[in-house]
């Protein structure tokens, strides 16, 4: 088997060797290039969503206005750009009393860790000139799952260093707050992924959605994890929206008590950069969860042919395009999901959210172990093997 | 803005430069009018006036503002309401921690001028202008809402104006009796009813 | 440069564990030492990953697995009597802390 | 064959560990010292990474630098005012210091570097490691299963030592670290201030 960007560059160059570094490189600029667009659109999309449920209409007036006049739900698309362009314009702001290293350490590490996460995340497969489907990821890492989570831990040492380091008790305060969160929400979110991870026996994310796809017990739908670790997958979308600090868990930039919490002595540039992070990290957990918990880039009983001929012209990886289809369909509809959670609920209060987290969510993310293991156990001794 | 402060006035000495900037203003212009985020702030009875405005008859949003809470993230300050002279350091002092660009808008006529305290209100500053540059003056005691949209609409025509590297212009006062604002369209003076959505 | 080998893993194993001795014999403030007893920690497991790796025996990594949950351990408990102390003595500088019933 | 790792990523990561260690143990502000540990946290993370010993990589940056590390920096915050350099209160006898852990780095370099060391050739991994864009990574040797069974097979009683040694901890700490209303606490204006 040969790596699908090689393979690709060969096809279309006619056997061209692209030299080690180039598949890097290449993955490094698409990652960068598609949190930059996809956080674009997210805010957009955030924007109008709350418009819709608190019955306004978003942001109407950017962009050519035939598009407002069209529908409310397309105006106002080029908003984003124009905040992030302005953002970038403005003037970057140190205040003389932080700390110089640790102020301008934090956005970079934030940043560093948002496109660190992308490596193992599988979007799709192609069997496209292959023996056997191979998965397309930037990597596929043996280890994917554990390494997304440790990877998240970066951001919290982020959010302390940017807590600490601006001198200013609100972000002192809500750095604090942030990490006490994302550490303690982490152990069951850990225990939640732990279930598939007994069910699927495999600790990569290409190998849990191609187990989800052959099925439990034999029946495909049954595979998708949502179904046998149900409660698994509910404590994990909790504890993803706690991780990412979007309200109803944003304590740690709650407005009204903490000003804007970590980020309070940040300006243009450099809270762009947090805020780019926090909407691709909300779009990474949701890409999680639809690899984990609601079968990747598969259909249940849905294998698309690896070329499609159009009549007049043959299109190549085909399997690749409608995978990429399916898995991003999925992907955005756990965003609007989280983005309706994000302005129904009101805000926790800080210590009903450690209540909550360890003495709710752990136990039940210790009954989702259970039974998946349970499951497991069923499947290995009557069906054979895992359920892959 | 101190590389953007120098170099269009380089660029416009040498033949051809303003033709360069031309363009150049344009896009900047029109990104800062795009998305003015103002500072979670009130003083008085304005700030009343100013959170109707942000909710969801009149809603901020459509005009890409959104509210920030700290003063290094936001780009207009709307001082709504009496300004008393204990608060009147504070709010300079906040003025000065926003980052620039940075426009201020005075809400009501307690911010323009003294408002109903002008004779007799001692603890009251009379005018926001003596200790902040003030871009646009909104009359009333407190504006309607429509009123205060169309302050930001004439805060937006006022950035369209700006060039680099140059001052910025005087004043902009919006009378009490400002013309309608339409709110499917965002443009001022139209006799259409608002459209809610839903 | 020449081929790397266990030697070079060990070498830096040792820099790792004299720069954490000296951390714990310099500081006088609890919790850089609790930081510099980290340092000695990281040392010793990078000798037995690279053991582990160099005479191809899994039972490095699983040592060194040990030792990572057992520094957890210390850590927890070094943090609480930190904190313990900070809260009795109003510093941490573990010159001064001498007095026995604090 | 003797596994190689890369000798470029080797020595970029050993300055790494280095540096980081040093500015552990010599940073004046102490969060960055704590930041510094971080640092080194991740460089031997690598390091077990160009060992190949992926799972242990993760687990050093998840319970090492995601957890250890994470609470010793809030013991920092707790303790400490947030910009004190604390400069003086910090190191105490450098030379003396110096000179003795010079001795000790003579004695191991000097022990590691005589004795030959029983490598064995390695036939169970493919001897270099390069990554690949949409490919599964070369089968990680030590594999995760692996790994997993033998901590079930012949280290199933230190393993599960392990596990209640840290619930033990865990319950000293709590005791250790519990408020007792009886005995009177330091009054709180006296901030630290080493003599």
């Amino acid at each position: 088997m040969e790596p699908i960007f090689e393979q690709f560059v060969r096809d279309l160059t006619g056997g061209f060797q692209v030299p080690f570094w180039a598949p890097m490189l290449v993955s490094l600029g698409l990652v960068l290039a598609f949190i930059a667009l996809n956080a674009m659109f997210m805010i957009w999309l955030e924007r109008k969503i709350c418009g819709r449920i608190q019955r306004r209409m978003g942001p109407m007036l950017t962009g050519p206005k035939a598009w407002a006049r069209f529908s409310m739900w397309t105006g106002g698309w080029f908003q984003t750009p124009c905040d992030s362009v302005k953002l970038l314009l403005k003037e970057d702001i140190i205040p003389a009393q932080v700390d110089r290293f640790g102020f301008m350490l934090a956005p970079v590490l934030v940043f560093m860790a948002a496109l660190a996460v992308y490596v193992p995340l599988p979007i799709s497969s192609t069997s496209y000139a292959q023996s056997a489907p191979i998965v397309v990821a930037v990597a596929d890492l043996d280890i994917g799952l554990l390494y997304v989570v440790a990877i998240t831990t970066l951001t919290i040492l982020a959010i302390l260093t940017a807590g600490w380091a601006s001198n200013n008790k609100y972000s002192l305060l809500g750095g604090m707050r942030a990490g006490v969160q994302i550490l303690s929400y982490e152990i069951p979110m850990l225990f939640a992924l732990m279930g598939p991870m007994v069910l699927a026996g495999s600790l990569s994310l290409g190998d849990l959605v191609l187990v989800q796809h052959a099925g439990l017990f034999g029946v495909p739908l049954l595979g998708w994890f949502l179904v046998p670790s149900f409660l698994g997958a509910v404590v994990y979308l909790i504890c993803a929206v706690a991780e990412t600090n979007r309200p109803p868990f944003d304590m740690p930039e709650a407005e009204q008590e903490l000003v804007a919490g970590f980020s309070t002595e940040y300006t243009a540039m450099r809270f762009a950069m947090f805020y780019l992070a926090e909407f691709s990290n909300t779009f990474v957990v949701c890409m999680i969860f639809t690899a984990v918990f609601l079968g990747g880039w598969t259909l249940p009983g849905f294998i698309p042919p690896s070329s499609l001929n159009l009549g007049f012209f043959t299109l190549p990886y085909f399997d690749l395009l409608a995978g990429m289809a399916i898995f991003f369909a999925k992907a955005y509809a756990v965003v609007l999901l989280l983005m309706w959670i994000r302005w129904t609920f009101p805000r926790l209060r800080p210590d009903h959210l450690m209540t909550f987290g360890w003495k709710f969510l752990l136990p039940l993310s210790f009954v989702n172990l259970l039974v998946c293991i349970v499951l497991a156990a069923i499947q290995q001794i009557y069906f054979g093997g895992n359920p892959g | 803005m101190g590389l953007m402060d120098r170099i269009p006035a380089y660029v416009d000495r040498l033949p051809g430069g303003s033709v360069v900037m031309a363009p150049v203003d344009w896009a900047i212009n029109e990104v800062q009018a795009s998305s003015m985020w103002y500072m979670l702030f009130g003083l008085a009875c304005c700030a009343i006036e100013l959170m109707a405005t942000g909710a969801a008859r009149y809603d901020f949003d459509r005009l890409g503002m959104i509210f920030r809470a700290t003063p290094r993230q936001s780009d207009l300050m709307i001082v709504a309401g009496t300004l008393t002279l204990k608060m009147a350091p504070r709010v300079k002092l906040l003025h000065e921690q926003m980052a620039e660009p940075r426009y201020v808008i005075a809400m009501g006529g307690c911010t323009t001028y003294g408002g109903p305290f002008y004779h007799d209100g001692y603890s009251v500053l009379k005018g926001v202008d003596k200790i902040i540059p003030v871009d646009v003056f909104i009359a009333g005691c407190p504006p309607r809402p429509e009123a205060l949209l169309n302050g930001c609409l004439a805060m937006q025509e006022k950035i369209r104006r700006n060039k680099l590297g140059q001052p910025r212009g005087p004043a902009i006062h919006i009378p009490p009796t400002a013309g309608r604002f339409s709110l499917s369209t965002g443009t001022a003076e139209t006799e259409r009813d608002p459209q809610i959505p839903g | 440069m020449s081929a790397i080998g266990l030697n070079h893993f060990l070498a830096l194993g040792a820099v790792l564990f004299c720069l954490g001795t000296y951390g714990v014999l310099t500081r006088r403030n609890a919790i850089a030492v609790l930081l510099s007893l980290e340092l000695m920690f990281n040392a010793v497991n990078l000798n037995l990953v690279a053991f582990a790796r160099f005479m191809p025996n899994l039972d490095g990594v699983v040592l060194a697995v040990f030792v990572i949950a057992v520094a957890a351990a210390e850590a927890t408990v070094g943090v609480a009597l930190v904190l313990s102390i900070y809260r009795n003595f109003r510093h941490i500088d573990l010159d001064q802390v001498d007095t026995m019933k604090g | 064959m003797i596994y190689d790792p890369n000798p470029v990523a080797f020595w970029l990561l050993a300055a790494m560990v280095a540096g980081c260690a040093l500015a552990v143990v010599r940073a004046r502000k102490l969060f960055h010292a704590g930041l510094a540990l971080v640092g080194t946290l991740f460089a031997v993370a690598g390091l077990y990474g160009l060992l190949q010993a992926w799972f242990l990589a993760a687990v050093q940056v998840l319970v090492y630098a995601g957890a250890i590390a994470i609470m010793l920096l809030f013991a920092i915050m707790l303790t400490h005012n947030m910009m004190n350099p604390d400069l003086k209160s910090l190191t105490t006898q450098p030379w003396t210091a110096a000179a003795l852990c010079l001795m000790l780095l003579a004695i191991l370099l000097g022990g590691t570097l005589s004795s030959t060391w029983q490598t064995a050739p390695d036939t169970t991994l493919s001897p270099t490691w390069t990554p690949k864009c949409g490919f599964q990574v070369a089968e990680a040797i030590p594999s995760v299963q692996a790994l997993g069974f033998r901590l079930l097979d012949p280290f199933t009683l230190p393993f599960e030592m392990v596990s209640v040694l840290i619930l033990v901890s865990l319950i000293g700490a709590l005791v250790v670290a519990r408020r007792n209303p009886a005995l009177p606490e330091a009054p709180e204006g006296r901030e630290e201030k080493a003599p």
